[in-house]
């Protein structure tokens, strides 16, 4: 083992591994990471904490991480190269490894115009794959990226994200090989909706050995209503949402579309563990923690593996 | 304001307005005196400076004439100028002065009645917004 | 080539308001040639200047000249006869030519009258487009000739991000992916192998981060 | 007078006709350096184009592009303009005419003319408002705003004398007893360009209605309908009850096309596209909501790329097209609409209401064409227009006499302009050796002023009453006489006559004068005329500014003087301080090559040769092939039934025994360099291929277009398919005659299509030539020609008519539902369906014939505008320079071209462009040398930044970076718009006559004392 991270025993054991995901508040309020972490609690195996999403202040991702560590739960400490230079990042690291944090994710972040601060700077001093070499350099090698040796290493189980829907498509799968031979343990991808063109994605991926060298968690997001769904296929760059989607969930009266999204997200999660090469899901649900347990039964995910 | 006549420079192209406004004068319509003509090639050579200087001379307006859109001689240029206009407006705004005492106009060259009526119109209009405010500062600082 | 925009007119106002004569000076450079501080700029803002102030009751003196090169102390020189009738020097030249002038009238206000903006080449009459960063460790030779650091809103060495969307960057439609046109030249110049090697952290030293930079040619410097 | 003389001594030509052929073909001989006397038999010149509010296919108004050179026309000392004159007798033979020529009273004096319109208005015979074109038989009559001369005239045989006109004539213009004048004129050449009358509806008015009903309008009224000049203002309203219209109708053919009484049987070739271009500017501009339906029986766009417009029309803009036989147009009492009743494609009577019908009416024989013909001495076809041929398209029967435009037909603005050019060419070959009238030797060397301080001379011309009763002369006077650098100020008593003149330069040189004000007229009618007047006293052109205080201020500020007097001295101040800083422009001279390279050696580049031998310098015609004669080579007869190779041969021999013709035949054009004037083209020639330079002043292209190779049809697979000129071939052998029982022509292969969508233009008249030659050979044959649209212009269609008659059966497909040609061992069929009879017909033929289309030489003209720098247009032709005023120039001065490498030409037009290529060309050559003297941009090296702006913003294309790395503007192509300069921002880019300086003066000026 590399870590002593849930996930990785999950993973490691063979088991169709469950992410989910926590967005911190935009305040200092302890209460309300907690309120929100306890839906997810026993449901999922790790809890990815973002860091300033959408470019927009919130708590930092590490005090996120560490309150859900005291709750008992597995945080998967997200990390983007818009907002630290390399300085930064490693000392941040360095203080969540020794604090408890076993899992975290690299990221490039989404960029500042879109955020709450679009005056900021914009660091990316290095990349996520750069990123991903430097973690994975001061774990297994002992040594910062200047080169000098760290006295006690960080041990992250780490990953990286992937969108197999962006442009160029064929450079997705050549993208995730760079990722994966910059260490990536795990990958967890963009929320899918065309199955088709990731069933297409994954192939290419078994075909080039990738899923062999790394975890793939495929990312899903339960679909609230048909003006999410419209918003998704429009609006969010990056994000491949099908006509046939969209209409599934329009053509349901309003109340029932909520309804209709579960539905939809089971049959998704049911295709996506037959996947070769799946290793699990990255369940984002979105402002919906709340509805999570019931995602997850439904889908027939629980109860979650101990390790 | 009743007793302001407005000065309006007419940077007229020789094609179309200029000549517009020689059929106005065969035609015996008339325009407000204040409208003075000078003629250009084509709109297109009217530099946004012109109209600058134009203003600073101390026209209360000023009026680019082409031809009508897609008839300009040189291809162009009235199109050309239609643009400049626009960016002129906006530093007028920008300096305390109304960018609408500039404007960019159409004719073709037999539109005489339609050139006496844009003339009486725009001076009209100059009327209505008053004399140059270059004017009153020039007036005190000297 | 340097590119450059006029100031907000508030902003100039606001910043030649003490002042009752000034020299504006342009230059026949990178500004000329982006349309904000040759010889017609430096007239039109000359003449909006004089009226702005006329209008508000205040005239300004405005005398108008422009310099070959204002980044070369020799040509900044060539202020020196006329430049002490004036209250201050506004330049219409790049920050290069502000501090030339700057430099040689310590006694004088120099006003920038221009924001530089970025080295960037034309795209189109009148469009022109940032190219190149100045991070003083060219890579344009295994990136297809397509700079990720200037032309990627991330400068992500190893990309495209996730945010890449029919060749377009996510800050906006208007914006090309840099990592698109990387991947189609590299295509077209069959380097396509370039891209499977990660690239290297970049060291930023030879960059802004390393501090203010100096070419010095000894050979010639004597 | 002058009998004499047998000499070719003349320099002059006679121009009867003051229309855009008239005017075109004066203008190109006076460029030539030939004296032109243009009489025009109405009041002012401009023809029909001033009535067209727009023209097609490039749907602008191009009446800037007929004023200067109606103006020029005009104006120019080597054209006389001739108003209210016609020819009497024609006198002697080619070199020598003698023309008597007589001008009537205008009654109206033109100097003093304001044409203000009191006369019109007051005068109780005529007309109660001013309405050009619609109304152009009122006594009074200014026929557009941009007329030449601007003055009335009044109809004495309308008039009554009742005076009243002189009353409210301000001017006091207005003389009725004025009489008519005689003179006798001594010419080289006549060019006939008379023109035709536009149909009057009103022998078919049973059919039509146009008298009876206000909202049946002919075409030419529907154009002053949607004028802004019009008489509605260029409100869209119907004559009736000013109601906005939203179903309109143009029927075609009214009146042509017809064998029924009081029609022409001919087509009128251009109404097609006159229609089409009213209902596309209608829906552009008034109401996109418009039903436009153009009811026709065949759509003819035959110009060049005409079909393309058509097929835009319809499947783009929505205009509907009903294929019918329009009936009758009646009116509806209850709703006030028309309707209009018509036999559909089928059989079936149709109906549809409208609310505006358009008569697509041709034209006709001028109704003076006998009269005039008399006059001349030539003869005239069965339809009055003025009979000419196949091979000599602008030749009259009578040596010397050549004719254009519509006078031979009706015709569209670019073919009329193409013989224009043609017949100016015919004609200077009758003269002496042209005198280069613009060169500089004649006149005084122009003094310099440099470093000498302005002294500058006010002019005042025209202080006519119509000026005087508003602005006060003495007060303009005495504060010109005050403005700084003013050293005299006259008044000019005789407004622009020759006394004037000499006045004027008399002054310039007793004062001294270095720079002169005009004040009075505005400068573009009378700028000209005063810049050759101070030339003539030693000053350069540039030395002078007009004031316009006639049009600009006394005309418009007549109910002010107070003011109008100030404007006036205001107009005068700023001419001063402009041309305080006047600096001279100089002209340049540049030395001109009269040889001529002329590439292609068919009927076009043959025709270009001859057209050019003797006229100027050496003509080198520089052939691909071995053989001349190029496409005509394989044509045996044309449509009337003449054979072609005897006359092909003649010209063949023409041009080989011309000693001014230097033949170069297997011969390659490889490089070309230089520009008009000394060009230097590199060829390639002989068997060995050796390179050689040829220098040579201007050059003509036509190396014409090659023939489609057709796939369909089972072409190539059975003997028994053919093309049109391979059925020509047959019945030419006389062989092939007897075996044709059965013959099927299928129209429009291998164009109209997707793959190649312009009209072969001529194959229509191919297949109507061959089916008559059948009929011919072997009476009983049965022929089918299957087509789309029957294309014949003007006469062919008596001959389309003519093979109807002669039982061949025309039948129409559908290009969705095409013939069918199946092959079953040694049988063919050929199934297509018959749309009166409603079903498929199959016949077995023995010869299914094609009818191909020219197509470009693709690889070969793109390689030419490789070499010569041109452009091909959509079809792969060449690209002209403008589609409608130069149909011949290229966009690259001094190259020309002719032929079926612009578009498919027939024989006669290949002819036709062939001359006037080299009718254009010698306005070149003649003159010796190249002067330009008009300001074009020049650029100041030391300030330009290489910026590259005035490359990108020229319309033209015509600046570039030279080697010493800053912008350079060729003063030959330059054309003086002033973009570059208003663009350029390090301000090194000047427009000479508005420099910066100059332009802020004049704006000082304008506004001194406002401030």
């Amino acid at each position: 083992m590399k870590s002593d991270s849930n996930l990785e025993k999950v993973l490691a054991a063979g088991h169709f591994a469950v992410t989910g995901e926590l967005g911190p508040p935009r305040g200092a309020n302890l209460q309300a990471i907690k309120d929100k972490a306890a839906h997810l609690k026993g449901m999922v195996d790790a809890v990815n904490v973002t860091d300033n999403q959408t470019a927009v202040v919130r708590m930092a991702s590490w005090a996120v991480s560490l309150v859900l560590r005291e709750m008992g739960m597995e945080p998967n400490y997200q990390m983007v190269c818009r907002d630290r230079n390399r300085l930064a990042m490693q000392s941040d690291i360095l203080g969540a490894a020794a604090l408890g944090i076993n899992t975290m994710l690299c990221l490039s972040g989404d960029h500042p115009s879109f955020g709450d601060h679009p005056q900021a700077a914009n660091v990316h001093d290095i990349d996520s794959i750069q990123q991903l070499q430097m973690v994975t350099t001061m774990r297994d090698q002992g040594r910062f990226m200047g080169g000098a040796e760290i006295d006690t290493p960080p041990r992250m189980f780490v990953g990286a994200a992937a969108n197999p829907f962006g442009d160029p498509f064929e450079l997705r799968v050549l993208r995730l090989g760079k990722k994966v031979a910059a260490g990536a343990d795990f990958i967890q991808t963009q929320c899918i909706y065309n199955m088709e063109r990731f069933a297409e994605y994954m192939r290419q991926a078994v075909d080039m050995g990738l899923t062999e060298k790394t975890k793939l968690l495929a990312g899903v997001t339960p679909l609230k209503s048909a003006g999410m769904a419209r918003y998704m296929a429009k609006k969010v760059p990056g994000m491949d949402v099908p006509d046939e989607v969209v209409k599934r969930i329009a053509d349901q009266p309003k109340e029932k579309q909520a309804e209709e999204g579960i539905k939809l997200l089971c049959e998704q999660i049911e295709q996506l563990r037959e996947m070769p090469g799946v290793a699990g899901i990255h369940l984002m649900a979105i402002e919906w923690e709340h509805r999570v347990p019931e995602i997850v039964e439904r889908a027939g995910l629980l109860p979650r593996p101990q390790v | 304001m009743s007793d302001f006549e407005p000065v309006v420079v007419v940077f007229a192209c020789d094609y179309c307005a200029y000549t517009a406004a020689d059929v106005a004068g065969r035609m015996n319509l008339s325009y407000p005196s204040g409208v003075r003509i000078l003629r250009v090639p084509c709109t297109g050579k009217v530099e946004p400076l012109y109209i600058m200087q134009a203003l600073q001379k101390g026209a209360d307006g000023v009026l680019v004439a082409g031809c009508l859109v897609g008839d300009c001689h040189f291809k162009n240029g009235n199109l050309r100028a239609a643009a400049r206009v626009k960016r002129v407006q906006t530093l007028l705004d920008d300096i305390g002065i109304d960018g609408q005492r500039v404007a960019m106009v159409n004719v073709s060259a037999g539109q005489g009645a339609k050139f006496a009526e844009i003339a009486t119109e725009f001076s009209n209009k100059i009327g209505e917004m008053g004399p140059n405010p270059i004017k009153q500062g020039a007036k005190a600082a000297a | 080539m340097i590119t450059a925009e006029r100031k907000p007119m508030e902003e100039i106002f606001h910043s030649v308001e003490p002042y009752g004569k000034i020299l504006l000076v342009g230059c026949n450079e990178c500004v000329t040639v982006c349309h904000a501080g040759g010889r017609k700029e430096v007239a039109m803002l000359a003449s909006a200047l004089r009226m702005g102030r006329l209008k508000q009751g205040a005239p300004l003196t405005v005398d108008e000249m422009t310099l070959e090169r204002q980044c070369d102390p020799e040509y900044a020189e060539e202020l020196a006869l006329v430049v002490d009738q004036y209250d201050a020097v506004c330049s219409m030249a790049c920050g290069c030519g502000v501090q030339t002038v700057a430099e040689r009238y310590q006694g004088l206000p120099v006003l920038p009258m221009v924001n530089t903006e970025f080295m960037g080449s034309s795209e189109k009459n009148g469009v022109w487009a940032e190219r190149c960063a100045g991070c003083g460790n060219c890579v344009l030779g295994l990136t297809g000739g397509i700079c990720p650091i200037a032309r990627c809103s991330k400068r992500i060495f190893n990309g495209p991000c996730g945010g890449s969307s029919k060749g377009k960057c996510e800050i906006s439609p208007d914006v090309d992916c840099a990592w698109q046109l990387i991947w189609d030249r590299l295509k077209q110049l069959g380097q396509t192998e370039l891209y499977s090697q990660i690239m290297a952290p970049k060291d930023w030293r030879s960059a802004r981060d390393g501090g203010p930079r100096r070419i010095v040619r000894e050979d010639m410097a004597i | 007078m002058n009998q004499d003389n047998s000499q070719r001594t003349s320099n002059s030509v006679l121009v009867l006709g003051g229309g855009i052929a008239g005017i075109k073909a004066s203008y190109d001989l006076a460029e030539a350096g030939r004296q032109v006397y243009l009489l025009e038999k109405k009041p002012a010149l401009g023809g029909f184009l001033p009535l067209l509010d727009r023209q097609f296919p490039t749907n602008d108004c191009n009446i800037c592009y007929l004023s200067p050179d109606a103006d020029k026309a005009g104006g120019a000392r080597t054209v006389q303009a001739m108003p209210l004159t016609k020819l009497v007798t024609l006198e002697g033979q080619a070199g020598e005419f003698n023309a008597k020529v007589l001008t009537s009273p205008r009654f109206i004096d033109v100097d003093r003319c304001n044409a203000c319109g009191a006369c019109l208005a007051a005068c109780p015979q005529g007309a109660i408002s001013f309405t050009p074109g619609l109304d152009t038989s009122s006594p009074t009559c200014l026929r557009y705003p941009q007329a030449t001369p601007q003055a009335f005239a009044i109809d004495m045989s309308k008039c009554d004398r009742c005076g009243e006109c002189i009353k409210v004539c301000a001017p006091e213009a207005i003389d009725l007893d004025q009489e008519e004048v005689e003179q006798s004129l001594e010419v080289g050449s006549v060019v006939l360009a008379s023109g035709a009358e536009a149909w009057d509806p009103a022998p078919m008015e049973e059919w039509y209605g146009h008298t009876r009903f206000p909202d049946v309008l002919t075409n030419l009224e529907f154009e002053q309908l949607m004028s802004a000049a019009g008489p509605t203002g260029g409100k869209f309203q119907r004559p009736s009850d000013g109601r906005h219209p939203k179903r309109i109708g143009w029927i075609q053919c009214a009146g042509s096309r017809t064998t029924k009484e009081g029609g022409n049987s001919y087509c009128s070739s251009i109404c097609c596209m006159i229609s089409m271009k009213e209902a596309i500017w209608a829906m552009e501009h008034f109401e996109a909501d418009l039903e436009a339906t153009v009811f026709f029986m065949d759509m003819r766009p035959m110009g060049k790329d005409y079909e393309l417009y058509y097929q835009r029309a319809k499947k783009e803009l929505g205009v509907n097209f009903v294929r019918c036989r329009p009936h009758t147009v009646d009116y509806k009492e209850d709703t006030g609409d028309l309707r209009m009743s018509y036999v559909d494609d089928h059989g079936t009577m149709g109906e549809v209401d409208l609310d505006l019908v358009v008569l697509g009416t041709g034209f006709c024989a001028a109704g003076d064409a006998q009269e005039q013909a008399a006059a001349l001495g030539i003869e005239l076809s069965s339809y009055r227009f003025v009979k000419a041929d196949e091979f000599a398209p602008v030749n009259t029967t009578r040596p010397g006499v050549y004719a254009c435009g519509m006078a031979l037909g009706p015709q569209d603005i670019p073919g009329s302009l193409t013989q224009a050019s043609a017949a100016g060419c015919m004609a200077s070959a009758n003269l002496a050796a042209p005198r280069a009238l613009r060169r500089e030797d004649d006149l005084p060397k122009e003094q310099d002023f440099s470093g000498q301080e302005p002294r500058i001379g006010v002019f005042f011309v025209d202080w006519g009453r119509v000026v005087q009763e508003v602005v006060d002369p003495t007060a303009v006077e005495e504060a010109a006489a005050k403005l700084g650098g003013v050293v005299h100020v006259e008044k000019l008593e005789l407004s622009y006559g020759q006394d004037g003149l000499s006045a004027l330069e008399k002054a310039i040189s007793e004062h001294q004068i270095n720079r002169v004000v005009v004040a009075g007229y505005s400068p573009r009618t009378h700028g000209r005329i005063f810049a050759e007047a101070i030339r003539k006293a030693g000053l350069n052109r540039a030395y002078l500014e007009m004031a316009n205080i006639r049009e600009q201020d006394a005309l418009v500020h007549h109910g002010d003087p107070v003011a109008a007097t100030a404007k006036a001295i205001t107009l005068v101040r700023t001419a001063v301080a402009g041309v305080r800083q006047a600096k001279p422009t100089p002209s340049l001279t540049l030395p001109f090559n009269p040889d001529a390279m002329v590439v292609g050696g068919g009927v076009a580049g043959m025709s270009a040769a001859l057209g050019l031998a003797g006229q100027g310098g050496k003509v080198y015609l520089v052939e691909r092939g071995r053989e001349l004669g190029g496409l005509a080579n394989e044509l045996a007869r044309t449509l009337d039934g003449r054979p072609v190779a005897p006359e092909l041969a003649e010209m063949v021999q023409m041009v080989k025994a011309n000693s001014n013709i230097e033949i170069l035949t297997d011969t390659l054009v490889v490089d070309h360099k230089g520009q008009v004037g000394s060009f230097i083209t590199g060829v390639q020639t002989g068997p060995g291929m050796f390179y050689r330079q040829i220098n040579h002043g201007v050059t003509i292209l036509a190396t014409g277009a090659r023939r489609y190779e057709p796939t369909e049809y089972l072409y190539g697979q059975d003997p028994k398919v053919m093309t049109q000129l391979e059925m020509e071939k047959l019945l030419a052998s006389g062989e092939g005659g007897d075996a044709l029982d059965t013959v099927v022509m299928i129209q429009c292969v291998g164009s109209r299509n997707d793959d190649n969508p312009t009209c072969g233009r001529i194959c229509c008249r191919s297949a109507v030539k061959n089916a008559l030659w059948i009929k011919e050979q072997k009476p009983d044959a049965q022929v089918f020609v299957l087509y789309r649209d029957m294309r014949m212009p003007f006469t062919s269609e008596d001959a389309y008519r003519q093979a109807r008659e002669e039982g061949v059966l025309f039948v129409r497909y559908s290009p969705d539902a095409p013939p069918r040609v199946s092959k079953d061992g040694d049988t063919m069929e050929v199934i297509f369906k018959d749309h009166i009879l409603d079903r498929e017909l199959a016949v077995e033929p023995s010869a299914l014939v094609l009818s191909t289309p020219q197509i470009a030489a693709d690889e070969d003209t793109e390689e030419l505008c490789e070499i010569f720098r041109l452009q091909q247009g959509p079809g792969g032709f060449l690209l002209e320079d403008h589609p409608k005023v130069k149909p011949i120039d290229t966009p690259a001065p001094g190259v020309f071209a002719a032929g079926s490498v612009l578009a498919p030409a027939s024989l006669a037009e290949a002819r036709t462009q062939g001359l006037a290529a080299a009718g254009r060309a010698l306005t070149m050559v003649s003159q010796m040398s190249l002067v330009l003297d008009t300001p074009v941009a020049k650029v100041n090296g030391d300030r330009c930044a290489a910026c590259l702006i005035c490359v990108r913003t020229c319309p033209y294309g015509i600046p570039y970076i030279n080697a010493d790395g800053y912008s350079e503007i060729d003063p030959a192509q330059c054309l003086g718009c002033g973009v570059c300069a208003a663009e350029c921002p390090a301000q090194a880019i000047q427009l000479p006559g508005y420099e910066d300086d100059r332009m802020l003066s004049r704006t000082e000026a304008l506004l001194e004392g406002v401030l």
